[in-house]
């Protein structure tokens, strides 16, 4: 039943935001609807922790530990996104003028992306899982020409083509894989529910499941942001308002990993899993390896980061490539970490790129000293996204490592030359922003109001990288055993 | 009442060593002096200077601290102490104990160093130049001191002199080729670090080649004297190291006077020659270019690394 | 008391030394509370760690834990006599330099007050996690924490281009050292660093040689990188001068000797066994980074520059002592490994006291008179009586001088290294002498730096800048401190070899050497080689003292000043005629000239030019690296060429590879 | 139940639909050899008509009522609504002239014809878990599908970007219903509402584009890169 509250709650929004979503009215609406989204999402999660799996909807709904953790990061970081907009996004309309229909796009666009993204976890079928993930790449593009500047528009025109020829790649592997299930389930909504299709996984054929798997990958891995489908990440999340931003890559890239690797754990077979694991182990490193290189030029302080995203998600992937309840268990709360680092981290540098007018980093300098409490943000979120201590991305990208030592050591030269590059090509960055002499922006307080978010979700990052609540442990665990 | 008697032979010793190094400079410049064809102006000159020396009013520069008029009481005691720790004419006195041979390369160092510091202190040009051309050689001979002391505690497996002078005595090291290269490398540094031809000359003030008169230019009256007097005591020290390690024959082994009495006859002796070996020395070579010296400070470092490598190459 | 509980309290003094943290961001507070406050509770924890420390040198080890991220993963600590001496000497180094700060932060503003005290505190609880560490994680995010809070540290002083590429290349080579380490944990713990995470546990795991193999070079790379090894040290140069005086003694006397820590952790008592190559090549290692450094120590013309490379000479020394140790070790040598280790040691306390206390010398010399460049200095020892003295008692024990502190341990080494005929291999037994060789050259090249250091800043006449004031009285008061423990220590080298003892004894299977009565330091026996620095230093005192009242008694009279006379060419006296710091050092480089012969031409006439010695791995190690790194950029650039056209392009070639690979 | 309807009527439909799938790749090479945006557009239409029938087909075959449904959806949507969109933009966006192509008409034919030979190379181990009737379906949805997918690399105009765009998803229609006879109704109507909103978003972004650049010419489009 509470399934289907989260996404009513989620859901009624979008056309209620479409007809009031203009100015205060509409991002108070906008917030008040992502925190009952939250609270729902937590009533959620203690009936899960009480009674197991739920389901809804006979089977078409149903939550376990890995739909519920994304579930629970897209209500958390959809709340953060929220708050932070409330502050942020009537500046925006200001500085370009946007008009009334505008804010409403925005408001309803952004909760029908924030509906997708719940619906797409809080789903069985694999077949709505794609419908979802297609919704949000439409609701997305919308928010990332907002603006109606050039580059909003070329960016969003990539992102729409790019991700448009994704998608119709993983839906011909959904269909390909609804052709392989008929013939064991029957023809019929069953055929793509994930939780019979994982039941009945061995009579699966797995040389159709294989060419599936290709399609899906390739699909939703464009994403995900894998090198060399990734062309688009970057600029859309330099484009759109930095609310936007943080919702990509916070969300969408997590909920199109986390398609991936329901399809993944289908194939599991002792000829088709090594092959799947193979695959995402390689998309892994070579993404891993680009985004690294990618970053040394960079000026653009939010493509730095978006390059940042492909990077971590790369190690995402590459630890579900891995495989193994510890290597799993880190890629999960790698992923947690990085959505609540990862938003706060464009919260800050939105925040600030919005009072500097530029996203250009050198009219960044030195934040600390004319924005203190916007200089902390960006320093705490920061240091949390190249997993400085005690923060969760720290120990997941620990466990990382012990992994591929213990499974794969040949990958492990290009993992760290991967780590190793990503930290030389941020820290400078960073520490530039905070500390060189500044030369722009005038000293003054800037509101504190609209960075709470970020020191709410740091503060939840370090709780994962000091003392992970038990039951949350428990769940990270459970996510192996679904996974594999 | 041994130990108030080998205590007394410690004064004893002491006592020597400071009364005989004038003489020891003086003979060496006799030696020079009639090598060269000049008239001799005594072998009691030395001690004339000192006195005369002590007897005049002592100058300080302007601008000097504390340390340049506390380092010749520094240099004269150290060298004290050394000629203490060193068997010259009895070996096993009390205060050997307190140092072996490394700690006498750094008792040694310790007048060096206050006395570079005090060469600074003055603030001139010339002091500086001492400053860092002592410093510059003493860093190349120090180590080629050490290798050539290595040599004699490889072979010991001691490195307490006492140690070494009693079973050089009983087992003839001198015969073992690892010494004779550690002989050689000790005479370079010898040379080296009593600022003889040809690597500094004494005799003269030349701003070019001076190291060790640069760093005592401004220095005078009983300061200068105390310097002079810690300078003879140094060759002696040097002279006496080179007996205890190669020439060991002699030293008292026991504490009766009469041993005491015939040692320092004996070491008398040894320094007779090996005074006029040094003269003859000096006479035969030319004072090199100062860029040279470092290159003559390595060959003698050179000297004492294959002293020990031919201590384990022809077998101990 | 409970044992046990003595080191939770540790710990939480360690995490109630993180107040000023939150001290600093009240407003209401007035600066000068915030100040002394701040530091005294550092004072105060570092107090308490000089207890522990001494307390847990001879106790058995005591362990505790906290619940930590996972229900099997708890941050666990262990104090063992290891730990407890790394301790020692962290809290000798942070009472001092935690006390000069007192002093020297006295005359900055508020933000830059607010812009130590922030970090300052995590950065010695940081050390002290590291060494209390037992198990994998914390000791991992301890070391990070470590190195971040630092280099924040660092540009405290000022955040102009060069600091900031002195903190950047700071953090970032501490950054690939600690992605060593993950690796080499991870290679401990068998890939499972949850349950096989602690110390114990992976010391009881076995691993086969290549491993051990692989781990002893991350490890080296991990903790070299700290250490300041030789194609690694780059940093370090950069770092120490640009941080503020009391945080470069912090790092230089207790962070980098925290590597050293981790080297006897990891490759000592975790690792069971290693290959024979593995003592030969730490100390080939050591032997070059400190012949090295020592040599680019005499070169520089900044005072905290100079130091900076000669704490890198003194790693090189310690690593050349462990390596040594190692050599004996594997060939069960137990006594003379003990030695040797021992030596090592005693050097790493040597060197935290000596080094810090110049450290801090030069901070209240960058304060009275505005700059550490000593083309400008000289004289200071009358304006700076005191500090001078202080600080000349610093040289005395880093030049390795009778009976001060420094010549201890570089006693004690070469005694070990004298030991080498008893190995019974051919090829070692002949080289170890040649690297005593080395050992000698290197700290008598070291005298030279640091004559250099003290004689042109302290001594002569002020070139252009000139101290306006003594140090305060916190200064002072810090750098007797350490002055004092610098004769102490080298007075009463037995009592500090026997407690050293207890650490040979954990690491090297029980073995010790023989107990040392306090004056006299006598390694194997009495006959074998004694040294008595008590006598030594009363014998020179009585010497002196007589002559002194001799000469007084019988030739005493009044002094006269006088202009200098300088042979004569006293007219043109100006204190220009003095050396400079780079004219001192001009014979060294004619010497070793081959290896810096592209500098002669950029030589300046003078000390109005002060040269800069360019460090020769800038050109030959780690420009080609960034030049790689930007080639790879560029050309990963390119594929992002903006045509849509040629993204789809990407996406239709992917798919159709893989559906011809994995058909 | 459904196996036995397949054998009553394969007999006259697998021919009718094997006609359906030869006439879609025709189709999809017609697309690719044409340069004149109205052809293109009409070509479309055409495509989402064959599809109609082919779902019309797939359902008389197995006899699923909710096929028609599909069917209906899919000839108003994709034959009738999208067509009439792209021309209506088209006309509002006065929007002439021929497509520019990267690489012109016969090496893209004859990489056509290569990539067709691939898919079918793809598809052929897997015919043997159809059903008769829709045996080398898949292989041609699969070459409809590369060829669309080639088309959309090759133009370089915004219009006959999405054009080939639209004609990929024709090729996943056509793989959803004529090669694995139907997907759930619930999948098929979400797919259906994509497919609406995808319009809407394509309308307001040609708009935008023209508003912003005069003109819907793809090299407008490639001002953000790295390599400057």
């Amino acid at each position: 039943m509470i399934i289907f509250w989260v996404l009513v709650l989620a859901g009624a929004g979008v056309p209620l935001l479409a007809f009031l979503g203009g100015g205060r009215r509409g991002a108070r609406l906008f917030l008040l609807l992502n925190f009952l989204v939250l609270i729902a999402c937590v009533l959620m999660a203690v009936q899960v922790a009480t009674h197991g799996i739920i389901r809804a909807g006979g089977d078409e709904f149903r939550v376990d530990a890995f739909s519920l953790l994304l579930a629970l990061v897209n209500s958390t970081v959809g709340f953060s996104i929220a708050w932070f907009s409330h502050s942020y996004f009537p500046k925006e309309v200001r500085h370009h003028g946007l008009s009334a229909g505008q804010q409403k796009l925005y408001h309803s666009m952004f909760q029908l992306f924030l509906f997708t993204m719940l619906l797409a976890v809080l789903s069985n079928n694999m077949g709505i899982l794609w419908v979802a993930l297609e919704g949000a790449t439409l609701s997305s593009v919308l928010l990332v020409s907002l603006m109606r500047k050039p580059q909003g528009l070329e960016a969003a025109w990539k992102y729409f083509i790019l991700c448009g020829v994704g998608l119709a790649m993983a839906l011909l592997g959904t269909v390909l894989l609804y052709f392989a299930a008929e013939p064991a389930l029957g023809a019929g909504s069953d055929a793509l529910l994930w939780s019979q299709l994982h039941a009945h996984s061995a009579a699966l054929n797995s040389g159709v499941l294989t060419i599936a798997f290709i399609f899906v990958l390739v699909g939703f891995g464009t994403k995900v942001g894998l090198a060399p489908l990734h062309s688009w990440l970057p600029d859309a999340h330099a484009a759109g308002p930095s609310s936007a931003s943080a919702a990509l890559s916070a969300l969408l890239l997590n909920v199109a990993l986390y398609a991936i690797l329901r399809f993944k754990s289908l194939l599991s077979g002792p000829v088709a899993g090594p092959f799947a694991a193979h695959l995402l182990m390689g998309f892994g490193l070579l993404t891993l390896l680009l985004a690294a290189f990618s970053m040394f030029r960079q000026q653009d302080v939010k493509r730095l980061f978006a390059y940042s995203s492909m990077e971590h998600m790369a190690l995402i992937t590459f630890a579900f490539g891995l495989g193994g309840p510890l290597a799993v268990f880190a890629g999960m709360l790698h992923m947690l970490g990085h959505s609540l680092a990862k938003s706060s981290v464009f919260f800050a540098t939105g925040q600030a790129s919005q009072e500097a007018g530029t996203q250009d980093i050198s009219a960044l300098n030195g934040l600390l000293h004319s924005r203190p409490v916007l200089g902390w943000s960006v320093l705490l979120s920061v240091l949390a996204i190249l997993g400085m201590p005690p923060g969760s991305l720290f120990f997941s990208e620990i466990l990382i490592l012990a992994s591929a030592v213990q499974q794969s050591w040949q990958t492990l030269p290009f993992l760290l030359l991967g780590l190793g590059t990503v930290f030389a090509a941020i820290y400078p960055r960073l520490q530039g922003m905070l500390l060189a002499p500044a030369n722009s922006l005038p000293h003054r307080q800037s509101g504190v109001g609209g960075l709470l978010p970020v020191f709410f979700q740091i503060s939840l990052v370090v709780i994962l990288g000091v003392a992970i609540p038990g039951q949350i442990e428990l769940w990270l665990h459970d996510v192996a055993g679904i996974v594999q | 009442m041994t130990s108030l008697i080998i205590w007394r032979d410690q004064c004893f010793q002491i006592l020597f060593a400071v009364a005989a190094a004038p003489l020891l400079a003086g003979w060496l410049k006799t030696v020079r002096a009639l090598l060269q064809n000049r008239r001799p102006a005594g072998i009691l000159q030395p001690y004339r200077d000192l006195f005369r020396l002590f007897h005049k009013e002592a100058m300080i520069p302007e601008q000097s601290s504390w340390l340049f008029r506390f380092t010749p009481y520094v240099m004269f005691g150290a060298k004290v102490m050394a000629v203490a720790i060193v068997p010259i004419i009895a070996n096993g006195l009390p205060l050997a104990s307190a140092a072996d041979v490394i700690a006498l390369v750094g008792l040694l160092a310790v007048a060096r160093i206050f006395q570079v510091l005090a060469a600074m202190d003055t603030g001139t040009d010339f002091g500086n130049y001492g400053a860092h051309r002592e410093m510059l050689i003493s860093a190349l001979a120090e180590p080629a001191l050490l290798a050539a002391l290595f040599t004699a505690s490889l072979l010991a497996r001691s490195t307490s002199l006492v140690q070494i002078v009693h079973l050089s005595q009983i087992q003839l090291f001198s015969l073992h080729p690892s010494m004779v290269f550690a002989a050689i490398a000790f005479g370079f540094v010898l040379l080296v670090e009593n600022a003889r031809i040809p690597v500094d000359n004494p005799a003269t003030h030349l701003e070019l080649t001076m190291i060790h008169e640069a760093m005592v230019l401004e220095y005078s009256g009983r300061h200068l004297a105390l310097l002079e007097w810690a300078a003879q005591l140094k060759l002696f020290l040097y002279m006496t190291i080179g007996f205890a390690l190669f020439l060991p024959w002699g030293i008292a082994a026991n504490p009766l006077l009469t041993s005491l009495v015939i040692a320092a006859g004996l070491v008398l002796v040894k320094l007779f020659f090996a005074v006029v070996v040094l003269a003859l020395v000096e006479t035969l070579l030319a004072k090199r270019r100062l860029f040279r010296v470092p290159e003559f400070a390595i060959t003698g470092f050179l000297f004492g690394v294959i002293g020990l490598l031919s201590h384990f190459m022809l077998g101990s | 008391m409970n044992s046990s509980d003595c080191l939770l309290w540790v710990l939480y003094a360690s995490l109630l030394a993180l107040l000023p943290t939150v001290l600093v961001a009240i407003p209401a507070l007035p600066i000068r509370w915030k100040r002394s406050l701040g530091f005294l509770v550092t004072v105060a924890l570092c107090l308490l760690l000089i207890v522990v420390g001494i307390h847990a040198l001879a106790s058995p080890a005591l362990h505790a834990s906290i619940p930590g991220p996972l229900t099997d993963l708890a941050w666990q600590f262990t104090l063992d006599p290891l730990s407890g001496f790394f301790l020692l000497v962290l809290g000798s180094v942070g009472f001092a330099a935690s006390l000069h700060a007192i002093g020297y932060f006295h005359h900055g503003s508020q933000s830059k007050l607010k812009q130590v005290l922030l970090p300052y505190p995590v950065f010695v609880t940081a050390m002290v996690w590291v060494l209390l560490a037992a198990n994998a994680y914390t000791f991992l995010v301890a070391w990070e924490l470590m190195a971040l809070s630092s280099t924040f540290l660092i540009l405290v002083e000022g955040q102009d281009q060069r600091r900031q590429q002195a903190a950047y290349l700071y953090l970032l080579i501490a950054h690939i050292g600690a992605l060593a380490l993950f690796v080499a944990f991870a290679l401990l713990s068998h890939g499972d660093l949850i349950s096989n995470g602690s110390f114990q546990r992976m010391a009881q795991l076995s691993s086969s040689p290549l491993v051990a193999n692989v781990v002893f070079g991350l490890t080296l790379l991990g903790f070299g990188a700290k250490l300041g090894l030789l194609p690694l040290h780059a940093w370090l140069p950069e770092a120490h001068p640009a941080a503020p005086s009391p945080v470069s003694a912090l790092m230089s006397g207790a962070m980098l000797p925290i590597a050293v820590y981790g080297l006897l952790r990891i490759d000592w008592q975790i690792l069971p066994a290693g290959a024979v190559w593995w003592g030969p090549l730490w100390l080939g290692l050591g032997l070059c980074s400190a012949l090295f450094a020592v040599l680019y120590s005499a070169l520089q013309t900044d005072m905290k520059r100079l130091l900076a490379y000669s704490s890198m000479e003194n790693m090189g020394l310690i690593l050349i002592a462990l390596g040594l140790s190692r050599i004996f070790a594997e060939q069960n040598l137990w006594p003379l490994a003990a030695l040797a280790l021992i030596a090592g040691l005693f050097q790493v306390l040597n060197h935290a006291f000596f080094k810090s206390l110049l450290f801090l010398g030069s901070g209240s010399v960058l304060h009275a008179t505005g700059t550490l460049e000593m083309s400008h200095l000289g004289g200071l020892i009358r304006s700076m009586p005191q500090t001078a003295f202080l600080a000349l008692i610093g040289i005395f024990a880093l030049a390795g001088l009778p009976p001060l502190n420094g010549f201890a341990s570089e006693w004690l080494l070469l005694q070990a290294f004298l030991l080498a005929p008893s190995l019974p291999s051919g090829m070692l037994r002949a080289i170890l002498p040649l690297a005593a060789a080395g050992v000698v050259l290197v700290t008598a090249v070291a005298a030279f730096a640091i004559v250099k250091f003290y004689g042109i800043a302290f001594l002569g006449r002020a070139r252009s800048a000139v101290a306006k004031h003594e140090a305060g009285i916190w200064e002072r008061a810090s750098m007797a401190f350490l002055a004092l423990f610098c004769v102490l220590l080298g007075v009463f080298p037995g009592r500090v070899v026997d407690s050293l003892s207890h650490i040979t004894a954990l690491l090297l299977h029980g073995s010790q050497i023989a107990h040392q009565s306090a004056l006299a330091l006598t390694p194997i026996s009495a006959q074998r080689a004694s040294y008595l620095p008590g006598v030594f230093l009363l014998g020179i005192a009585l010497s002196i003292a007589v002559v002194f009242v001799l000469v007084w008694w019988r030739f005493g009279r009044s002094l006269r000043r006088a202009p200098v006379w300088s042979c004569g060419f006293a007219a043109d006296y100006s204190a220009q005629t003095q050396d400079s710091p780079t004219g001192f050092s001009q014979p060294l480089l004619r010497i070793f000239g081959v290896s810096l012969s592209t500098l002669r031409s950029r030589q300046g006439l003078g000390n109005a030019i002060p040269v800069q010695i360019p460090d020769p791995f800038w050109k030959g190690f780690y420009l080609p690296w960034a030049r790689a790194a930007l080639g790879m950029a560029a050309m990963v650039s390119r594929l992002q060429h903006g045509r849509i056209t040629s993204y789809l392009l990407y996406s239709f070639l992917t798919l159709i590879v893989l559906l011809v690979i994995f058909r | 139940m459904i196996m036995h309807s397949i054998l009553a009527h394969s007999a006259i439909i697998s021919p009718m639909l094997r006609f359906l799938a030869a006439w879609m790749l025709v189709l999809s090479f017609a697309l690719l050899a044409q340069r004149r945006l109205l052809s293109l557009i009409r070509l479309l239409a055409w495509q989402g008509v064959t599809l109609a029938v082919g779902t019309a087909l797939v359902g008389q075959l197995t006899g699923d009522p909710i096929l028609w449904v599909s069917a209906v959806l899919t000839l108003s949507i994709k034959g009738i609504l999208m067509p009439y969109v792209l021309h209506y933009l088209l006309r509002r966006l006065q929007v002439r002239g021929d497509v520019e192509m990267a690489l012109n008409v016969p090496s893209t034919q004859l990489l056509g014809i290569l990539l067709v030979v691939f898919a079918f190379s793809i598809a052929a181990p897997l015919d043997g878990y159809l059903p008769a009737a829709t045996h080398g379906m898949l292989g041609i949805a699969l070459a409809a599908f590369l060829l669309s997918f080639l088309m959309m690399i090759t133009r370089r105009k915004a219009i006959s970007q999405i054009v080939g765009f639209l004609a990929m998803d024709n090729a996943l229609f056509f793989a959803a219903t004529s090669a694995t006879l139907g997907m759930p109704l619930i999948v098929e109507l979400g797919i259906a509402l994509d497919t609406l909103i995808g319009l809407v978003v394509i309308g307001v972004f040609f708009f935008q584009i023209r508003d912003t650049f005069d003109s819907l010419d793809l090299h407008y489009l490639e001002h953000i890169r790295e390599d400057k």
